[in-house]
């Protein structure tokens, strides 16, 4: 045969995933969107050393007044700065978001991926099982959880990642059984290429992009449900304050002081607003089949 | 003939479908492949004719070993591998190879040729240095026509045609003695399908190779293969070499297979005739009783219905599974 | 012999954020009247996007007709208002295409497809007459049991039948002229002998003119009367049937020839195109196939418009080399 | 079709099952009961109410009673309303709920879907801009925000509706507004993209060959494909409005079902909490089923009869 010279100078090229930078770059919502997260994220981790007040600090004398030089989005009606409880509540809501996202990624992609790659009966069995879940009322299960447990910031997290991981098997599933049957996945078994490095070098890179969209589409659906109970009183409890405990202390002033509504309000809808763009970017930039245009 | 090398005898691939939500029911048995015998011999080229659903496709990847055979015998370079599983049928791999039609689907859009090409050699445990590797892989780009500066290049920064060329020098990395095709030019345009075509021929020479070449398009069959094999409905139902399965097609099948190719060729174009067959291929979940092409043929007679016909031969090497060769038969009637 | 349709100097190109795409680059042909005309190319050619300009019926934007004339009878296509371009199609321009899957409705029942186009044509037709006429498509593409059958949905149909059904459809409101996008690619080779039989029978019977779009040389040499080559968006040679398989002139074309394995000639070695065609986006200054021509001359990579060189009076070729007489291809 | 039915009613069977069982042990293997009040209950009266409710017995046997109850349909009485069954409260409450939702729903499809159809109709322009970033305002505004936004502007400053309370029809307006708002949001989002995904389908390129107005095509062809997706939401979004009446009927004091449900959680009312969950996990399975065949019957391609998996 001709053995011709060495590699010659190699031209670099174009992986999927620089590509798919490039077009969420193009995308001005989901870069402005992931910078306000950025700076959001920030401020809640260094929210001590930044807010000027301690958060459980009561000012019982001072009460509510309104934003000004000194109290950026003013007082609640004990005294307590709002800014400093507004940077705290991001903390929980935030730390809430990633952690129950976490929670349902780690089970969802482990029975999703199971399910999936398994096939046959094992996928059935488990398919079945999940369209019972499915049929579950979980939030009904949280919040009888939280009732009955005390409201455990812990528990919290796995109730919520919970309820989220079941759509994320799904989705995961969906996409390890269409990949199962792409032909390089057959390319690679006639190979004789072993079931892990199959798993490692083709269905876990092919899978990661629905993920990676998936879970920014989910950190906001558990920020969401975790505000839903604690706005019922059923999350976060008194002095800790999630974003939901304040609007729900806003709604009770909100004819007197509606800075106390207001502000929690807003924090909470431009960050789930920042997170929708974001995942809808990751999804045009990671997936431009799913969504033309 | 010379050494045999892949062979099948009486092949059979059922796939079951099921219903039923908890407990599944077996609902019916499509018989893709329905009892197969084929030869492979060293550096020849079989050609796999049949229309979409005849299982040809089916039979290529359970003769691969991709599909678990329900019933019958696979032998590989005199190795019976119809029932490995795991590390030992892994060691066998490196026999034969694959070439897919989708030269898109085919290779993992987030690999590097690079990555692509060294997949095989990686798999079949030959330790490498990465310069090494590197290196081999570049010969092989440069084998199959392809310039090694764009081993770092993804695939889909290629168009069919040399995507195809990747594959190609993918499963001619670890040297197979077997390279099965399935339909390697199907999706290309003809000017890129003939440089394909002549590249295979051209590898085929260099690395002494049998090729297994499935393929719908009869005129690229014709071009490639030493023999040729017309599939119907999960069964052979011609065998023979290339000029006589051309020069005297024996079974209906063939003949209206033939006869139904357009040719590039005005003048002999209008004059051409055609044996017209009516109606579909009939379901491989319910084949037809007796010869399976009954449903369809216009020589149909009354023992077709009933009784499978058996392979008569035709001439040397020229088998064709049709009763109107049963001369017993025929001077009977 | 009359023209029924007459296109001139065509161009279609998309804009797109990639670059400027010229897809259709100044064709110009002629469809006569019960007479089939077939452009044939590879991919990428442009000759599905110049048949899709003149109904209207590319996406805009990206897409945009940046030139030319179609006239059809007496009127420009190109430049009708929106609501006399579709009055004109599926009534007497009709157009059927390669996937009969996913080409047909696969929500929508047979019957509903197949009279919804001759009722948004004429409203003095009632639901009945329209359903009779429906049948009466199918029977005359030859789908058996056409009275049970119309009311089922396109998946029960195999895929030969589907592209009977396109065709019953397209031929419903007896149009005069037929685009025929690659109407066989998909299907299998002995099935594809039934659709193209049936469209010649059609054809004799309504004195229907076609357009059949396809990259199948052998389709084209039974088919057409005249024939279009097209590559990277010009028609780089034209000529009777006869004329292109027996005496072709372009270089792309005697290619093109070459590289055809073919069942009725010797097994000799097929004779590749080298290269790739080039990327519509970037194409090349002067003749685009000049790369991967055997024939190139210097003049071939000039920023001039290519000579038209006339062989007979049904024959021309878009090139500077000149086929001599006899000359081996 | 009546198999495809029967298939889905007999999974009800399971769900119910592991509800009943999962509510039923996880309340009761919590410290506290249904009396455990402020107030000490003298040891006797105790001890006559727990046998009364047979809170004596082991809990298999509770177990084993309560599923006995539950096959003949019966919720049991509450603990916490003594003369009343559960069956009661959910009937007497369960209407409200039902009526909010039901305005909410019809409320979130028609905004929703249509503009979707609006924005689809003419994409990447200023006429898709505008409602989709509405529709992307309206998925990061839960009801608990919107709720009492609504409140502040049309019951609090422009007076249009009572703040709070259930006295006369108009009440039910703006919590079904409330309760609609971001699933007309989703709505839209959904049926655009449904719709987007049509318009590059070959068979409308196909209708537009045929030569038919651009109005009967997006009716007759791009709509039924494109809003199946739209449909196949619908079980889901019905499921987490009832969720979402909870908040809804908290801020705007509806006395639905939703309210009674947290405040049978946070007393601890055993029976109400099982039986409205029970009845809820009926009435999601239910509504599944009705999203199901709606789909099965837009979509010709579905079959009952094989799983399709």
């Amino acid at each position: 045969m001709i053995m011709k010279a060495a590699v010659v100078e190699a031209e670099k090229g174009r992986s999927l995933w620089q590509d798919a930078f490039q077009r969420l770059l193009k995308n001005k919502m989901a870069v402005i969107g992931f910078c306000y997260l950025i700076v959001q994220a920030s401020l809640a981790v260094l929210a001590p050393w930044i807010a000027s007040f301690p958060f459980e600090e009561t000012d019982l004398l001072l009460g509510a007044v309104a934003p000004d030089s000194v109290h950026y989005f003013g007082t609640d009606a004990l005294g307590r700065d709002m800014f400093t409880r507004v940077l705290h509540g991001a903390r929980i809501s935030l730390m809430v978001g990633i952690l129950a996202t976490a929670v349902s990624l780690a089970i969802g992609v482990l029975y999703g991926s199971i399910s999936g790659y398994m096939g046959g009966r094992v996928d059935n069995i488990m398919m079945r099982l999940l369209e019972i879940l499915y049929a579950l009322p979980f939030t009904f299960f949280v919040i009888i959880l939280m009732v009955l447990f005390g409201r455990n910031i812990y528990l919290l997290f796995i109730a919520l990642g919970a309820i989220q991981w079941l759509t994320m098997a799904r989705i995961v599933r969906g996409q390890v059984v269409s990949l199962k049957k792409m032909e390089y996945v057959d390319a690679a078994r006639s190979m004789g290429v072993g079931h892990v490095r199959i798993i490692a070098s083709h269905l876990i890179p092919n899978v990661l992009g629905t993920v990676i969209v998936y879970v920014t589409l989910t950190v906001p659906n558990v920020i969401l449900e975790e505000a839903f109970l604690s706005f019922l009183g059923l999350g976060v409890q008194e002095p800790m304050a999630s974003w939901g405990t304040l609007i729900s202390d806003g709604v009770g002033a909100m004819q007197t002081y509606p800075w106390m509504l207001i502000i929690p309000c807003a924090s909470l809808m431009l960050t789930l607003l920042a997170l929708n763009f974001l995942g809808d970017g990751l999804r045009d930039a990671l997936d431009p089949q799913a969504s033309k245009d | 003939m010379t050494e045999l090398m892949l062979a099948a005898r009486d092949l059979k691939m059922y796939f079951p479908t099921y219903k039923g939500v908890l407990f599944r029911k077996q609902d019916s048995l499509i018989q893709a492949v329905n009892g197969v015998t084929l030869d492979l011999f060293k550096g020849e080229t079989l050609g796999l004719v049949g229309e979409s659903g005849c299982g040809k496709t089916t039979l290529g990847r359970t003769l691969i070993r991709l599909y678990s055979p329900t019933d019958g015998h696979i032998e590989l370079c005199g190795q019976d591998i119809t029932r490995l599983d795991g590390a030992a049928l892994r060691k066998h791999r490196s026999n034969i190879q694959m070439i897919f039609q989708d030269p898109y689907a085919s290779l993992d859009p987030r690999m590097t040729v690079f990555d692509i090409i060294a997949e095989p050699i990686r798999a079949c445990e030959k330790v490498l240095a990465r310069k090494e590797l590197e290196k081999t892989v570049a010969d092989l780009m440069e084998t199959v026509g392809l310039s090694s500066r764009y081993i770092r290049k993804y695939p889909h920064e290629f168009s069919g045609g040399q995507r195809q060329r990747i594959a190609i020098a993918r499963a001619v990395a670890i040297r197979p003695k077997v390279i099965l095709c399935d339909e390697p030019v199907s999706a290309l345009d003809v000017s890129i399908q003939a440089q394909i075509l002549n590249l295979l021929k051209d590898l085929q020479k260099e690395f002494h190779l049998s090729y297994l070449f499935i393929a719908h398009d009869i005129s690229v069959v014709r071009y490639i293969s030493d023999r040729i094999a017309v599939m119907y409905l999960g069964k052979i139902v011609e065998l023979a070499n290339t000029e006589d399965l051309f020069g005297s097609p024996q079974h209906p099948y063939t003949k209206a297979l033939l006869s139904a190719v357009p040719l590039a060729d005005p003048r002999k174009e209008r004059v051409r005739e055609q044996i017209l067959l009516h109606g579909d291929l009939p379901s491989p979940a319910h084949p037809p009783s007796g010869c399976p092409f009954h449903t369809r043929c216009p020589w149909k007679m009354d023992v077709c219905t009933r009784v499978v016909p058996p392979n008569f031969k035709a001439g040397e090497g020229h088998h064709a599974a049709c009763h109107l060769l049963d001369e017993k038969l025929m001077t009977k009637q | 012999m009359t023209a029924l349709l007459q296109v001139d100097e065509l161009k279609t190109y998309f804009f797109t954020r990639d670059g400027l795409f010229k897809s259709v680059d100044g064709i110009s042909l002629t469809v006569k009247k019960g007479k089939t005309l077939a452009l044939v190319g590879e991919s990428g050619s442009g000759k599905s996007v110049s048949m899709l300009s003149l109904l209207g019926l590319i996406p805009q934007p990206p897409g945009r007709i940046v030139g030319g004339k179609a006239f059809f009878h007496d009127r420009d296509l190109l430049h009708l208002p929106d609501r006399e371009l579709q009055a004109l199609r599926g009534e007497k321009i009709a157009m059927i295409f390669q996937d009969p899957m996913t080409s047909l409705n696969p929500y929508l029942r047979v019957s509903i497809q197949l009279t919804e186009g001759l009722r948004a044509h004429h409203n003095e037709i009632s639901k009945k007459e329209a359903r009779r006429r429906a049948i009466e498509a199918l029977e005359h593409v030859g789908i058996p049991d056409a009275k049970q059958r119309i009311d089922r949905y396109p998946h029960e149909f195999s895929g030969g039948m589907r592209q009977r059904v396109m065709i019953a459809m397209a031929l419903i409101s007896r149009p005069e002229l037929l685009i025929a996008d690659e109407p066989t690619t998909a299907l299998d080779v002995t099935i594809q002998a039934q659709i193209l039989n049936l469209l010649k029978n059609l054809q004799k019977e309504m004195n229907l003119s076609i357009i059949l779009i396809t990259h199948d040389l052998g389709v084209v040499a039974g088919m057409a009367d005249e024939i279009c080559v097209m590559y990277a968006g010009k028609i780089v040679e034209r000529g009777t049937a006869d004329d292109i398989f027996y005496t072709p002139s372009h270089p792309y074309t005697i290619g093109l020839l070459g590289s055809m394995p073919r069942l009725d000639s010797g097994k000799g070695d097929l004779k590749a195109i080298p290269g790739l065609p080039p990327d519509p986006s970037r194409l090349p200054k002067g003749c685009p196939f000049a790369d991967r021509c055997p024939k190139v001359m210097r003049q071939c990579r000039d920023d001039h418009p290519l000579p038209l060189r006339k062989y007979s009076s049904t024959q021309e070729a878009l090139c500077y080399w000149e086929k001599k007489e006899g000359e081996k291809t | 079709m009546t198999k495809f039915i029967l298939k889905r009613l007999l999974i009800i069977i399971p769900v119910l099952w592991i509800v009943a069982t999962l509510t039923f042990f996880v309340m009761r293997m919590t410290p506290g009961g249904p009396f455990d009040t402020d107030r000490k209950v003298p040891e006797e009266i105790l001890k006559n109410l727990e046998a009364k409710y047979h809170l004596d017995e082991p809990l298999a046997a509770q177990y084993l009673r309560y599923m006995g109850m539950l096959l003949q349909g019966d919720l049991g009485p509450s603990f916490r309303y003594p003369s009343r069954t559960v069956n009661e409260i959910i009937a007497e409450t369960f209407p409200v709920s039902a009526l909010i939702g039901l305005l909410g729903l019809i409320y979130a499809l028609i905004l929703g879907v249509g503009a979707g159809i609006f924005a689809a109709s003419k994409p990447n322009t200023k006429r898709d801009f505008l409602p989709m970033t509405f529709a992307m305002l309206g998925i990061s505004l839960p009801s608990f925000v919107i709720g009492p936004l609504f409140m502040l502007v049309f019951a609090i400053n422009l007076e249009w509706f009572n703040v709070a309370g259930w006295t006369e029809a108009k009440d039910a307006v703006l919590p079904a507004l409330t309760l609609g708002t971001m699933y007309a949001a989703y709505f839209a989002r959904l049926s655009r993209a449904g719709i987007l995904d049509m318009v590059h389908q070959d068979f409308i390129r196909t209708a537009k060959a045929k030569g038919l107005p651009g109005w009967l095509i997006m009716l007759r062809h791009t709509l039924k494909g494109g809003l199946l997706s739209t449909v196949s939401f619908l079980g889901p979004a019905v499921a987490a409005m009832l969720t979402g009446s909870l908040v809804v009927e908290t801020i705007f004091s509806v006395p639905g079902l939703g309210r009674f449900f947290v405040q049978s959680a946070l007393n601890r009312d055993y029976t109400l909490v099982l039986g409205c969950v029970l009845f809820l996990a009926v009435f999601i399975v239910l509504m599944n089923l009705i999203v199901d065949i709606a789909y099965a019957f837009m979509n010709p391609k579905v079959s009952y009869d094989s799983n399709g998996t």
